[in-house]
């Protein structure tokens, strides 16, 4: 596959990691004083368990896990309205397939589906409309959720839909954005991150600037990486680079994809349909200032929670989250997946108590399924 | 977070609403291109994209895919 | 009395004229059963030897689209028992074919996948002996399920089974994996996507026969249906208590199938396969059991993909290209497209 | 693992651990099947002996309620595949159980219809020894179909079907009339009737031996379910080129199936029926068979409702109370309830 | 089973077959010249032949099959109107069982529900009714036929509905008058019949007034009839007795149902809520003046012709219906229906061609079903 | 036609809607009995009706029905 396999070579992964070796070294990361990078993107998480490079990177670079899956740290709360919306009669509930298995206060949409209500598993927010164009009689709602990597598609649907004068298409809105809960792990007192791996993927929507504060407020370097293997280490490489050198920049590795300022259609649609909450909740983080975006009211005949007076629209705050899961801790470095508790006992990857094992992208998850980590559990 | 993957666009099928064929390894899927698309819809054709849900996201440059293997290959040759 | 609808209702469940001209006409003429009365009544000589045993199984075949490139339910109705007798090391005779159908069910349709399976039994050299149908309204079944009981027999002295296996096997597969995953998702039409794919349906009898017959010391062997190799691994290496370590680079795969993964973010080791085994074998007999596999179509594309290791039991691990692995996990539910 | 789920989701069907863990807990902690590779290993000593032969059929089972006064689909799936195994001179061994399950299905049910199936199979001393398990999405099932397979063994010299009647043979049934058939139109609720009946659902494979060693001329034997009794005779009938001639005064049936079809308009002769035989003897053992059948809890109703007549071929006709006669057609498709 | 099992006594019945055979021998009537008595009433061919009456009659009593079969009688055009109806989206279309397998031009229903329109099968307008309670968002059309018997039924229901307010059910009315008809028969110049036997569940309505114009007007003897088998015997006898006396009456065998002027309550219910159609078609026998009803306007928001646009409330007319029968010859006595050239042929019950074949109560039908009439038609 | 059936009144269930319970060889269905009510649907309790398609719609006279036995009871006769 073109612009993939290329990044997939062994002979250069090899070079990649005695460079990286040779750069620990210099720099006197060790295991037991080991540099911590955080991938902030639950992609390149599933990327280092996917090759096992976990395994293979010089014992003095330790990856942490960042809160970069949407699916994972989607709040039950939020599930729960999910469910409620796909519940009423009528509704065609329209998801992402990795959204079923988020477990809500009540029960996941895999188990609302299973109860009776109609819920679609679609690979694009297009399909939800042509769904609504074909079907009438009935309100097709699409679960709109992701970073900004995936806010422009829902952005041009309701759009398209505008256009087309659809009165029975509606989007409920969980779109998140990035910068901002990286500001917030920055802030936290306990923080222990040398520097981070950019997210790919939003960044060719938003761009390199966006994390500019990262450098130059906290002096932590940061690589734009994209998703094959050689790109995480060389993105790593130049992580080192700059600890060695004592320097703190934002860097683009993935320059093939991600343009400097990012995309100005996507951007355009962004603005155009939504716009900042003052707030949103993060499953293990709480919520966050301005860290989720809303439906504007110019098109609010397109979004679910005017049109069925559902959770941020009415109000109403979320259920507090399960009690003894130690997701905020993971996803802030301070501990690793099988140091919670829960880990394996109380939360597994077919009943997830916490965020991180909900997805296969979440770090829980991830460490179970490639990483072997169940032995080391049970 | 955030699967996507580079396609190539073999065609333009709605101009109007402008949607595409992407080609992924011989998998054929119709995509949107609004974030891609300039003056000239059928200059599209034949190029390369990163493909978001059903969405083409950005024009991947192949000078810049080449000069990030170079760099690569950079390290490699400091290795030998 | 010839069928003169076009489409089943519910009169031809109802165990009247119209379901006994449904029966002869679609099903009994096409079959042939050996008997009139609603049990076949069967010998075979084989089952009289000392020691041989009788090999009975069964599965349900529910697949939408019913009609797919490469195949139908039929098909896999057929090649779906007769490959789980023939990993087990028993040579298959004798079919049984349950057929549920959905109210509304095109007579067309119905027979040509009632052909699909006389067609498949004939290649596989078995016989369709007895078997049913019932109506269900409509909006209670998905136009037809099929159901096949499969009845076979194992010769004296042979016993095929996942607890014969030693440390240092080789792991087989007869060709490359998930075209059959990949075909049904794409030709679901929901996620429209277009490949040209065809899936891999196919009775694996005769290849057994050849698998015995190049490598006396086969261990086991397993067809890989619903979850894919990787399911069947993680089951066999449990029920071994051994290890499986695969080698990436070595797993064959269309790159069409790894595309639609690609695409879907899916890990095409639980693509389901109609037509695919994995076979285990001590080392020195694989190089033999490759080359037998390779001389029959179904086995065109066979290879060793790794091989088992004394610890820890029931871990399957897959070594990657650059000399990582990674765990190979019994997949939690089922595989779901990913997007983030 | 211990299922934790409460309802089927998709997630049970697709190959990995959550359906593993359904099969493991469900099913196969219930049935304990001899193997734990995907088919059944079997060898029963009366399989060898020079003329014995194997007998095999299969049926869907299909039934709304899945649960019903007598039964649930669980007995209905064991009994009739175990009748069409013993009316052919069968002694029933080894059944398959393959299960299409609706999404949303509840585990308990599941569970309580499972419990059936192994009650109803050491009843009739028969094992399930291979299953199959498939999830589909709502609306495309009905809550549970399950299909039986059934293998066993027709002793040396024993050769029962229609070809054996002769003109003058008594024509035996085990029980009063259309129990089951009146139980689940009742059952449904949809007519909202209301009565004390329940399902005749009974395995008949004990019967049938006392009814072989009371009446060694036994010429066939033939289970009486969809389309009743009428629908045995018209193919049986068929198939041995007699005539059938009922006689109206003997047949047994209970006041509350009388009251069910007089109110529906319906002709209890095409009541289905899941625990009743009719049975074809020389006319001088028939006492000695209705005696031997009245033996046994199934056939405490047994009686002689009717005689073989040499011509015309396939007509079965109904002696009235006052001499008059009807045919006693085959049914058209269903039986619909009548209002004029 | 009380009132119904004393009416099976096998010694009665034949006290009644033997005076008949008297009376019969007495008129003259044989084989070479019948007296035909027609049955106007379905049940009562269908008990002709469930007991085998027809067997053990004298052979100068020759039994004419009427056309009191409401849903043989039903012509294709109208089959073809429920159907449409059926496949409207929304609809639940509820019907007697035996309605289901008539065939229309196109299909049955039983065809349609197999094609995927929602057609339930109910035992009363009352289920229709409750159906419709409880599916507020559905129309719940209930398929309205029969005679006098069945009308009662949908304008008891009509009128429960007004009274409840529902606003989601309706009834396709096909409800038909046998009064009617039976004039047209003996209007006919080749008609041979020498008397009637009545009907008793449509008189238990109307009473045996109704009637009068039969005896009086035509000179011939009708006996209304109870449905068990020595009811028939003994109005066959009664109507021997008429004509051996030279009467011709209106007579009542039935009283324990039918009143003589039938049932106020019923009446008052069918006039409330029908009023006669100028004309309807039957299956075989053609339009006839004044033999069908239809809803009153007061009650139009419970008349599916008007909610849906369709059949007589539109203007138009009957598509012709198939050639190459003979029903109307076999219904009006002319020929037997063995006679018939479609009969086991073109027409049988599993593909009918004509009205009798179509329901069990249908002279063919009965005729292939009980008589074995099938070994003599091949 | 008009299939119609004796069935006996069990009990009144709902004396607003005119429904009662009705029994036939011991099978139980509730009907309409708007056509056979009186001033005292009580009274009903324990009669016989001709029920239709979930109506009672005519209450049987057992003289009537007796009377009829005995006319056929005299034909039985005169044939002795
Ligand atoms: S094991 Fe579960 S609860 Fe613990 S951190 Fe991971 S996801 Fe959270
Ligand atoms: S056989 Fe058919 S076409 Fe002929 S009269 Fe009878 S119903 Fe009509
Ligand atoms: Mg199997
Ligand atoms: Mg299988
Ligand atoms: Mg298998
Ligand atoms: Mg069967
Ligand atoms: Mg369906
Ligand atoms: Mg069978
Ligand atoms: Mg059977
Ligand atoms: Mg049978
Ligand atoms: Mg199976
Ligand atoms: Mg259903």
């Amino acid at each position: 596959m073109k612009f993939a396999s290329e990044f997939r070579d062994p002979v250069a992964a090899r070079a990649l990691l005695s460079a990286i070796a040779r750069k620990a070294d210099a720099i006197g990361a060790a295991r037991a004083r080991p540099v911590h990078i955080m991938e902030i993107c639950g992609g390149h998480t599933h990327s280092i368990f996917r090759y096992g490079l976990d395994r293979l990177i010089h014992e003095g670079v330790e990856f942490v896990h960042g809160p970069g899956c949407p699916v994972c740290v989607l709040p039950m709360a939020r599930v729960d309205e999910c469910v409620e919306i796909a519940e009423r009669p009528g509704v065609i509930f329209t998801t992402f397939g990795d959204a079923m298995r988020v477990p809500g206060h009540r029960k996941s949409l895999l188990q609302a589906k299973s109860g009776g209500a109609d819920i679609l598993m679609v690979y694009s927010p297009l399909d939800a409309l042509e769904l609504a164009r074909r079907s009438p009689g009935r309100e097709v709602v699409f679960f709109g959720l992701g970073f900004e990597t995936t806010t422009p598609s829902t952005a041009l649907s309701i759009q398209q839909a505008a256009r087309e004068g659809l009165t029975n298409f509606s989007v409920f809105c969980n779109h998140i954005t990035v910068p901002e809960p990286i500001k917030a792990l920055l802030d936290d007192p306990d923080m222990v991150l040398d520097g981070f791996i950019g997210p790919g993927h939003v960044s060719m929507v938003i761009g390199t600037h966006p994390y500019d504060f990262i450098a130059r407020d906290y002096g932590k370097p940061i690589v734009v990486a994209g998703f094959e293997p050689t790109d995480l280490l060389q993105s790593v490489l130049m992580v080192l680079t700059q600890i060695a050198e004592g320097r703190a920049a934002v860097e683009n590795q993935y320059a093939r994809v991600v343009p400097e300022y990012g995309n100005s259609v996507s951007l355009a649609a962004i603005a155009d349909v939504y716009e900042r909450r003052p707030s949103f909740e993060w499953r293990g983080l709480g919520e966050i200032d301005a860290s989720g975006l809303r439906i504007r009211a110019k098109y609010a005949a397109f979004d679910a929670e005017e049109k069925f007076g559902i959770g941020y629209a009415t109000g109403r705050r979320s259920v507090p989250e399960i009690e003894g899961c130690a997701c905020g801790a993971v996803m802030t470095g301070k501990l690793k997946p099988t140091q919670c508790p829960q880990f394996g006992k109380g939360c597994t990857p077919d009943m997830p108590l916490g965020a991180l094992m909900v997805s296969s992208e979440g770090a829980c998850a991830a460490y179970w399924q490639y990483a072997g980590a169940r032995e080391t559990a049970a | 977070m955030c699967l996507g993957i580079p396609g190539r666009i073999t065609a333009i099928t709605d101009a109007a609403r402008l949607m595409a064929m992407a080609e992924v390894s011989g998998v054929r899927r119709e995509v949107n291109v609004a974030c891609v698309a300039g003056h000239d819809l059928e200059a599209l054709v034949g190029q390369w994209a990163l493909i978001h849900v059903g969405f083409a996201m950005s024009l991947i440059d192949a000078d810049e895919a080449q000069e990030t293997l170079d760099q690569m290959a950079l390290s490699r040759e400091s290795l030998a | 009395m010839a069928l003169r609808d076009t489409h089943v209702t519910m009169a031809h469940g109802g165990g009247g004229r119209a379901m006994r001209d449904l029966i002869d006409d679609v099903f009994t003429s096409v079959f042939q059963p050996p008997d009139t009365e609603d049990q076949a009544r069967l010998m075979d000589e084989a089952l009289r030897e000392p020691g041989a045993r009788l090999a009975f199984t069964t599965d349900s075949f529910v697949v939408t689209p019913l009609e797919f490139p490469g195949g139908d339910i039929g098909t896999l109705a057929v090649c779906g028992t007769v490959n789980d007798l023939a990993v087990g090391g028993a040579r298959p005779l004798w079919l049984s074919a349950a057929f549920i159908i959905e109210e509304g069910c095109e007579i067309a349709l119905l027979r040509r996948i009632v052909a699909s399976v006389a067609a498949e039994a004939a290649q596989a050299g078995v016989r369709i002996v007895t078997g049913d149908t019932k109506v269900v309204e409509r909006g209670k079944g998905d136009g037809l399920f099929i159901t096949t009981a499969g009845v076979g027999v194992i010769p004296p002295g042979l016993d095929l089974g996942a607890r014969h296996i030693r440390p240092g096997d080789a792991v087989i597969v007869n060709g490359v994996l998930g075209d059959h995953g990949a075909t049904i998702l794409a030709a679901r039409g929901d996620l429209a996507l277009s490949v040209d794919l065809a899936s891999d349906c196919a009775g694996l009898g005769h290849l057994m026969q050849a698998a015995l017959a190049a490598a006396p010391g086969l261990r086991a062997a397993r067809d890989c249906t619903r979850g894919g190799l990787a399911s069947a691994l993680n089951e066999m290496a449990a029920e071994a208590g051994l290890a499986v370590e695969l080698d990436e680079t070595r797993l064959p795969l269309r790159p069409e199938v790894a595309g639609v993964c690609e695409i879907l973010g899916l890990d095409p080791l639980y693509l389901a396969n109609e037509g695919r085994l994995v076979l285990f074998c001590p080392p020195d007999q694989a190089e033999a059991l490759v080359a037998a596999l390779r001389r029959l179509p179904e086995g065109q594309g066979a290879c060793v993909i790794g091989q088992t290791l004394p610890a820890p039991a029931g871990r399957v691990t897959l070594r990657t290209a650059f000399g990582g692995a990674r765990l190979v996990d019994m997949l939690i539910g089922e595989q779901l497209p990913r997007i983030c």
